[in-house]
């Protein structure tokens, strides 16, 4: 059998670390080859070198049986691979038709300008011969990113690719977005197009894999058709050891109200992003927060943390209006926040661990004492198993795992009274993921209350007491993780209230593609 | 031009200071060399007197104003060698020689251009720019009126004459004083226009003004700008119009621009840079002395072109030389400053 | 600005500043064959040498440090070099690329003038009198350096005016409202200047000769706001916020910081030794106010850049370019070898301390100092998103 | 995300205002004291003064839009222009002789544009190779050729300002010239101020239709998308910065060969801040080159205006007047907002960068 792509023994280090450890994996023709593996496992990095971003160390790579050396991505482009990156490679200001042609613009007045006209028209026919609702004129910068991931994988049709790589295209989608992706797998396929495809959601996995490899520590561990593979099985290989995916939550008695928000409102330059949000936290209490990413869930913590001040209701913490007090007042108070991005909000890169531990709480220092405190960092690397080569190197030479272990400690060190943990989660290994969990059911057996958003649906069922649904600003319902199946909470978070099937006769787009998931489902 | 620098020779004059050479430090004006009038004259006297009377000389340029003092201390307080002079030139180094001067008594200087008052140990020697502007007015005024007409450049008589100025002080007021009472007393109705570049180095805002004065009809500009006015001679050239040169015979430092420069105004800066070391070298020199050159001394004098001076008509000349002599007899009167 | 540890820093600056002398003596090598000199200091085939780089350097050196008088002149660019940096020092600290202290600087300078102007008449000419006029000389130079430094913080801060444009355009501005005003009000006599600071007013010259312009009692006071600057940074939670502003701006709002607020205290603060560094030229070293004055808020630009934007590595950094200005002035009066060659080096120095990794390079190269240039890049690579 | 929306209104609003303040100032010249003596100022001749003294603002201003469009800060072109301006001076003086002064110029102009697209690629090394801190190195740029311009003026000339050199003669383009108005502005003059004229809609041109064009803008806003696309991203950057030191090195020229010839090298040396000027023209033409243009335009008029406003008597204080256009500046920035700058200008590219 030839394979469409064959890695034999790639090798890459970066400095310090051995990324690709001879990896070798051969992709089969016309076949989705998913690859797993934890964070850092080494997955981007060998996708980087097939598309020739990176240049091995060592080791060959075989397209269609014939070896090839990539010195750019160009070279790749012409092998016919097409990749879309795990982090979106588009230029914001300019339209989603100049960030498909980009690269091969089709060219007209004698080879000296783009024929913008036949770009346009190949664009509109390319989505719609896939079924992608885009306007080519739109800037990518004001479209969604689900249309920006849409954006990336016409970018690699348009360049005719007949291998495509896909690395986590799903970490940001709407279970409906990722739904007609695979509706979009299956028509590549049958077009005889290879696939390979990277994801963390095992799930995934199963529903669209052919074959599966997994990577771990920058070697591939194994490959296995998706046939022969199981949720735990995938998980075990991934680690490396047998994982608990099922967290314990013993039930807990609920304390006083700590916080309390009536009737936020918040209005943007022209739209209303947080509206009319009422929800309460108590002691020993976590609420989750579900909904798809931008649906305001950023602006509301946000806000209830003190760093955007609300346009009308109320913010009632530990009994007291906290309507107008501030990040710095709400934080003395005991109210810590978990901010959704570690590396642009919650660390400071450049700063080393003394320092940062002390970030939200710099205005309690008095004048005269050294701006750091490198006890708490001792402290906080070694309660929360921070793997690092000392506090007074700075946080970015931390993997992702590392810096929201000690972001995290940082905020539940404080023994606030209250966390808003956003996204606590995102884009770490199962590992890190699980210890996070443990440490907000510690906070919240110790009668703490935690407000958790999160657009990972098992995370919050797994670890909220009740979960308010945010869609376009609004809390549209409150709903109990025991009894709440994940379609219902799906249904909800696109939108939907719930209602009986039958007498919802509104045929409207959401609808559709709800009951579209459900048949799949079945 | 030479590229002859003046502290090439200091080293050599370092032996000589004990056997009686006369050592002379000259402090350039902040527009500096180079500027086809002015300062480029100075040198002329300086490289006169290194001929002539075998002194030795340093020279300092400075970067700007607040370096004045600095030059001038570091001349005065020199051991090796130990100046017998330091010469300062125009308006800006007026306070700088004042405050250094103050704290070097045995340390002799001459400022030129200006005056610093009170001191025994500066002499100062200054100019009647006006009387010799006056006589550029007149010359002009002429041109404005009656039209001139060269070879390569020519004016029909509009009636309006220009002035380009570098900065703004009382020294070169004089020139635009004394240049519109020239054209004023001739012929009232004539226009005048008048504007400052602000710097003394800025030929290409001195072009830009002429360039405007010329668009507007300007038979023809004259300048008291250093440097500046060498962009008043291109826009001249640009125009074809005809342009008088200041400081020195600018049809011949300036000879890029001799076919429009039709008179030049001279201000002998070299002869009193000259003068003065020569009365150093003779121990003649008099700390106290205040002295202002003027038409009778030959320090100012309007020379016509050396390539279209010729085409000066008759009666302006006649004109120009009775004025002259009516200002040194002393029947004329002359403003020194404009009332603004 | 420039990533990399501290003792790596010192390493690479010192490192920029030898590679500019090589780089320097290479042009004074080349240029001079084509300068006209009489006795060359050596030929080599049909070529002629006016400048031997060795003597060039040595006379630049002696020039600046060889007597007390020279060693004044230079300690008083130091002192208005360390005041330039610090300013610029802190605003670059939080990320604000400031150009605006040269005209801090200015109207500084100006403000300390008219106080002398207005006041001199009501206080006793004596020491006493004298003392007072400086004080508040000074203390209007402060007060209007940080009014002039908060205006930029104000506009960005406010009206997301960016601060490049702005500070470029107030410098023109002061240069132009500063000669306007001296003109109309200030002036005595003809010359656009102001009034002559009375002696007793002028920081008396101790140790060094008073020609030279420089009192050490500036001096000491301008190196405790070097360190007291280091020490706000660091020990306080202004400077912290100063350092998380410049370092991740999202992250110091994250952290309760009123990022606008830090702004405009910075600006502020940086105005206010803008301001200090105007008039203690005007009150130590000119003696009056006229309206060309020296680029001293660039040079702050380079010094700070030289140190890291370190305020303790100011000083070292202002007395380098401080000894580099005042013994071109020697260079060009005894050897005739163009003053402005000080310039370029200076140019250079920052060139090269703007390229850490060619810097590294060469240090490998030269098998200098090894581990620690590794161990840097990889600190500063393995995460380099 | 949000930034764009109110970007776009922001621009429409900048246009609006700028235009407005534009006809408050003219009105209120018009109905002043001085009116008459204005409407025969602002006349052909202070149009063409305007359009000659924004050359080489408007030059180096494209120049250093290109970098920064491909994501290469370039706050060296103040350095570049004296480098020009030097060259020119040089080679012209010292080839006039051998091969007369009209190809001298020419010559001139070359060498300028060959020293200027020279150092833009050391520059460029300095910043892309080795990865240097842009805004500091461009300020080096600008330090360099401020000390060795006028050090080698010394060294060769041995003042510190040249001797005045053969110039460029203004060029008449046959019949065209002959229109009234515009014959005299866009077709009587100097082979520079063509040379803009042609650079100007050409510059934007490219930038808007061509591959290359959105190449620079991909390279400035977000470089892997483009090495991803398979485009070279440093090349265009090594490309663009070269063109900003050759425009740059054009605009010098223009500066000498097409007013006197003389180079000054004392204090800012006869750039005076240009460099500096051009960049706060792209930023308020929003990077967009008839934008440039346009505001370059209008500081040299404003330049132009106040040495013309001084000549019929306005003139309590020349130096404020000449503070008007800085002053406007700031106005326009506080009242219409910012420029956005593009997002990933300053930094470093290193491809395999994730
Ligand atoms: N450019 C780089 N420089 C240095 N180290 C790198 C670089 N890119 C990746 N690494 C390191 O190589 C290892 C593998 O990274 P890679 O991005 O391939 O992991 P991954 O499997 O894609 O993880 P994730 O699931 O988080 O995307 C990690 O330790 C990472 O820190
Ligand atoms: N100031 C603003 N003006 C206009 N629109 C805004 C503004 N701030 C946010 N938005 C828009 O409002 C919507 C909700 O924003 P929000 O940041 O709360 O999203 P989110 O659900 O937290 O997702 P994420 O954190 O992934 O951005 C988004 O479409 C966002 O682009
Ligand atoms: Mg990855
Ligand atoms: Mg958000």
């Amino acid at each position: 059998m030839t394979h469409s792509v064959e890695l034999t023994d790639i090798r890459k280090t970066f400095p310090g670390v051995v990324a690709n450890d001879d990896v070798s994996l051969s992709v089969n023709k016309g076949e989705v080859h998913v690859i797993l593996g934890e964070n850092g496992a080494g997955k981007s990095t060998l996708m980087n070198i097939l598309y020739g971003l990176y240049q091995p160390d060592g080791g060959t790579i075989r397209i269609d049986g014939e070896e090839k050396e990539f010195e750019s991505p160009q070279d790749a482009i012409n092998e016919g691979i097409g990749m879309i990156h795990q982090h979106f490679k588009l230029v914001g200001p300019m339209t989603i038709t100049e960030n498909i042609i980009l690269g091969s613009e089709p060219k007209k007045s004698l080879g000296m300008s783009v024929d913008m006209e036949t770009a346009r028209r190949e664009v509109k026919e390319l989505s719609e011969r896939y079924g992608f609702d885009i306007n080519p004129e739109d800037a990518v910068e004001d479209v969604s990113v689900g249309v920006r991931q849409r954006v990336e994988i016409l970018r690699a049709l348009y360049r005719g690719a007949d291998i495509l790589i896909l690395d986590e295209p799903t970490a940001v989608l709407t279970p409906d977005e990722i739904e007609s992706l695979f509706v979009v797998f299956d028509e590549l396929i049958e077009q005889g197009k290879t696939i390979i495809f990277i994801t963390h959601k095992l799930d995934e996995v199963m529903s669209v894999a052919d074959d599966i490899s997994v990577l771990r520590d920058g070697k591939r561990i194994t490959t296995i058709p998706a046939e022969e593979a199981t949720n735990n099985r995938l998980a075990e290989l991934m680690v490396g050891d047998e994982v608990l995916l099922e967290l314990d939550r013993d039930p807990h008695p609920k304390g006083e109200e700590l916080l309390r928000v009536d009737d936020l409102q918040i209005e943007g330059d022209d739209a209303t992003l947080v509206d009319d949000v009422t929800l309460s936290v108590r002691e020993g209490e976590v609420l989750g927060i579900a909904g798809v990413d931008g649906n305001g869930q950023t602006v509301l913590s946000d806000a209830i943390a003190g760093l955007i001040e609300l346009d009308d209701g109320s913010v009632t913490f530990d009994g007291e209006d906290a309507t107008e007090w501030g990040r710095n007042r709400l934080n003395d108070a005991g109210l810590s926040y978990i901010p959704p991005d570690r590396q642009e909000q919650g660390l400071v890169m450049n700063f080393d661990h003394g320092e940062n531990v002390i970030l939200g709480e710099q205005h309690t220092f008095p004048i005269g004492r050294r701006m750091r405190d490198d006890e708490l960092a001792e402290e906080i690397v070694a309660e929360y198993d921070v793997k690092t080569s000392g506090v007074e190197t700075s946080v970015k030479s931390l993997s992702g795992g590392n810096q929201q272990k000690l972001l995290v400690g940082r905020e539940l060190e404080r023994d606030p009274k209250l966390v808003i943990a956003s996204n606590p989660t995102r884009g770490l290994d199962v590992g890190s993921i699980e210890f996070i969990h443990e440490q907000l059911l510690s906070a919240r057996r110790n009668d703490r209350g935690v407000l958790l958003i999160s657009s990972k649906l098992d995370e919050l069922q797994q670890l909220s007491d009740r979960i308010a649904v945010i869609y376009e600003g609004e809390i549209i319902d409150t709903v109990d993780p025991e009894t709440v199946t994940e379609r219902e909470l799906g249904l909800l978070m696109a939108g939907q209230e719930l209602v009986t099937e039958e007498t919802d006769s509104v045929s409207n787009e959401n609808t559709l593609q709800a009951k579209r998931i459900e048949d799949e489902n079945k | 031009l030479g590229g002859s620098n003046g502290s090439d020779d200091t080293d050599s004059s370092g032996g000589n200071g004990s056997d009686g050479a006369t050592n002379v430090a000259i402090v350039y004006p902040v527009a500096g060399l180079g500027d086809q009038g002015f300062s480029d004259n100075a040198q002329e006297g300086l490289m006169q007197a290194e001929e002539e009377l075998g002194i030795s000389h340093s020279a300092g340029e400075p970067d700007s104003n607040s370096e004045y003092a600095d030059f001038h201390n570091q001349f005065a307080s020199s051991q090796d060698p130990d100046y017998d002079l330091i010469i300062g030139l125009t308006f800006d180094q007026v306070t700088p020689i004042e405050t250094v001067s103050a704290d070097f008594a045995d340390q002799n200087w001459t400022l030129i251009d200006a005056a610093v008052e009170g001191r025994d140990n500066v002499s100062n020697i200054s100019f009647t720019e006006h009387q010799g502007s006056y006589l550029a007015g007149t010359l002009a005024a002429h041109i404005a009126t009656e039209g001139f007409e060269s070879e390569t450049v020519s004016a029909s008589g509009e009636g309006v004459v220009g002035f380009v100025g570098g900065a703004r002080n009382p020294v070169i007021e004089r020139f635009e004083a004394g240049y519109e009472a020239g054209v004023e007393d001739f012929d009232e109705s004539i226009e005048f226009r008048s504007a400052y570049a602000g710097e003394f180095n800025a030929p290409d805002q001195g072009q830009s003004i002429a360039e405007s004065m010329y668009s507007e009809g300007a038979d023809v500009v004259y300048h008291a700008a250093g440097g500046t006015g060498i962009g008043m001679f291109e826009a001249a050239q640009q125009a074809g119009r005809p342009a008088i040169g200041v400081d020195t015979d600018q049809s011949q430092t300036a000879s890029d621009y001799s076919d429009v420069i039709v008179a030049s105004m001279t201000k002998r800066m070299d002869s009193a840079v000259f003068t003065t070391i020569e009365n150093v070298v003779n121990g003649d020199y008099d700390g106290s002395s205040d002295v202002q050159l003027g038409l009778a001394d030959g320090a100012h004098e309007l020379v016509y072109g050396q390539e279209i001076g010729s085409a000066v008509s008759d009666s302006a000349q006649e004109a120009v030389t009775t004025t002259r002599e009516q200002i040194i007899d002393g029947e004329i009167s002359i403003p020194e400053t404009v009332d603004e | 600005m420039v990533d990399a540890s501290g003792r790596e820093r010192l390493l690479i600056s010192l490192g920029s500043f030898v590679l500019a002398l090589v780089a320097g003596a290479l042009l004074l090598l080349v240029s001079g064959a084509f300068a006209s000199c009489e006795s060359p200091v050596f030929g080599l085939g049909g070529l002629q040498f006016c400048y031997n780089p060795i003597e060039v350097y040595s006379v630049m050196l002696n020039g600046a440090v060889g007597s007390p008088y020279s060693l004044g002149l230079t300690l008083r660019e130091t002192t208005l070099l360390i005041l330039a940096g610090v300013a610029v020092a802190v605003t670059f600290q939080a990320g604000i690329f400031n150009i605006g202290t040269q005209g801090q600087f200015i109207f500084g300078g100006l403000a300390g003038a008219a106080v002398v102007h207005y006041t001199a008449d009501l206080l006793p000419a004596n020491v006493v009198g004298g003392g007072g006029l400086f004080a508040l000389g000074m203390m209007a130079a402060a007060l209007i350096g940080a009014l002039y430094g908060a205006l930029p913080g104000i506009l960005l801060a406010y009206y997301d005016a960016n601060e490049v444009i702005t500070t470029i355009m107030l410098n023109f501005i002061a240069t132009a409202v500063a000669f306007t005003i001296v003109r109309s009000f200030l002036r005595e006599g003809a010359a656009v200047q102001t009034t002559l600071i009375p002696d007793y007013a002028t920081p008396p010259a101790i140790i060094f000769p008073s020609a030279s312009s420089f009192s050490i009692l500036i001096l000491v006071p301008t190196l405790l706001i070097a360190v007291g600057a280091h020490y706000l940074l660091n020990n306080s939670p202004l400077g912290y916020n100063i350092r998380v502003s410049g370092e991740q701006p999202t992250a110091a709002e994250y952290s309760g910081v009123d990022s606008k607020q830090v702004i405009v205290r910075t600006f502020t603060l940086s105005g206010v030794i803008g301001g200090l560094a105007g008039g203690v030229f005007v009150f130590m070293v000119l003696g009056y106010w006229q309206p060309s004055v020296p680029q001293v808020g660039f040079d702050g630009i380079t010094v700070s850049v030289l140190a890291a934007n370190n305020p303790l590595g100011v000083i070292p950094a202002a007395a380098l370019f401080g000894i580099l200005q005042s013994g071109s002035v020697a260079l060009d009066l005894q050897l005739g070898v163009p003053r402005q060659l000080a310039g370029v080096l200076r140019g250079i120095i920052i060139l090269f301390v703007a390229m850490p990794e060619f810097m590294r390079m060469i240090g490998r190269r030269l098998g200098l100092g090894e581990s620690s240039a590794t161990s840097a890049v990889t600190g500063t690579e393995a995460n380099d998103d | 995300m949000n930034l764009t929306r109110i970007e776009n209104t922001t621009l429409t609003r900048r246009r609006i205002g700028l235009l407005a303040l534009a006809i408050v100032a003219v009105v209120a010249l018009l109905v002043s004291p001085y009116r008459d003596g204005i409407t025969s100022i602002v006349n052909v001749g202070f149009f063409n003064t305007a359009l000659v003294l924004s050359v080489p603002i408007t030059l180096a201003g494209i120049g250093g839009l290109y970098s920064e469009k491909s994501g290469v800060i370039n706050i060296g072109i103040e350095g570049f222009l004296i480098a020009g301006a030097f060259t020119s001076v040089l080679v012209t003086g010292a080839t006039a002789g051998s091969l007369g002064a009209d190809n001298a110029v020419w010559l001139g102009l070359l060498a300028a544009v060959v020293v200027g697209s020279v150092g833009a690629l050391v520059f460029g090394v300095v910043c892309i190779r080795y990865k240097a801190d842009q805004v500091i190195a461009g300020l080096a740029v600008w330090f360099i050729f401020l000390g060795l311009a006028p050090f080698l003026s010394r060294v060769y000339w041995g003042n510190i300002n040249s001797p005045t050199v053969a110039t460029f003669n203004q060029v008449a383009i046959p019949i065209l010239s002959d229109i009234p108005w515009i014959g005299r502005l866009l077709f009587t003059n100097y082979p520079t101020t063509y040379i803009m004229l042609i650079v100007v809609p050409v510059a934007w041109y490219v930038l808007k239709h061509t591959s290359f064009g959105m190449w620079v803008r991909a390279s400035g806003e977000h470089p892997e998308s483009l090495d991803t696309a398979g485009i070279n991203v440093n090349r265009v950057r090594y490309v663009s910065i070269m063109i900003s030191g050759a425009l740059s090195g054009i605009g010098g020229a223009a500066l000498t060969l097409s007013t006197v010839g003389q180079f000054i090298g004392q204090g800012q040396t006869i750039v005076g801040g240009d460099g500096f000027i051009g960049i706060v023209a792209y930023l308020m033409g929003n990077y967009n080159p008839l934008g440039t243009f346009a505001a370059a335009l209008l500081f040299a008029g404003l330049d132009a205006l106040q040495l013309r406003l001084q000549q019929i008597g306005l003139d309590i204080a020349p130096e404020l007047f000449g503070a008007v256009p800085y002053v406007a500046v700031i106005i326009v920035l506080v009242l219409f907002g910012y420029t956005r700058i593009p997002a990933n200008a300053g930094e470093n590219y290193e491809s395999g960068d994730d």
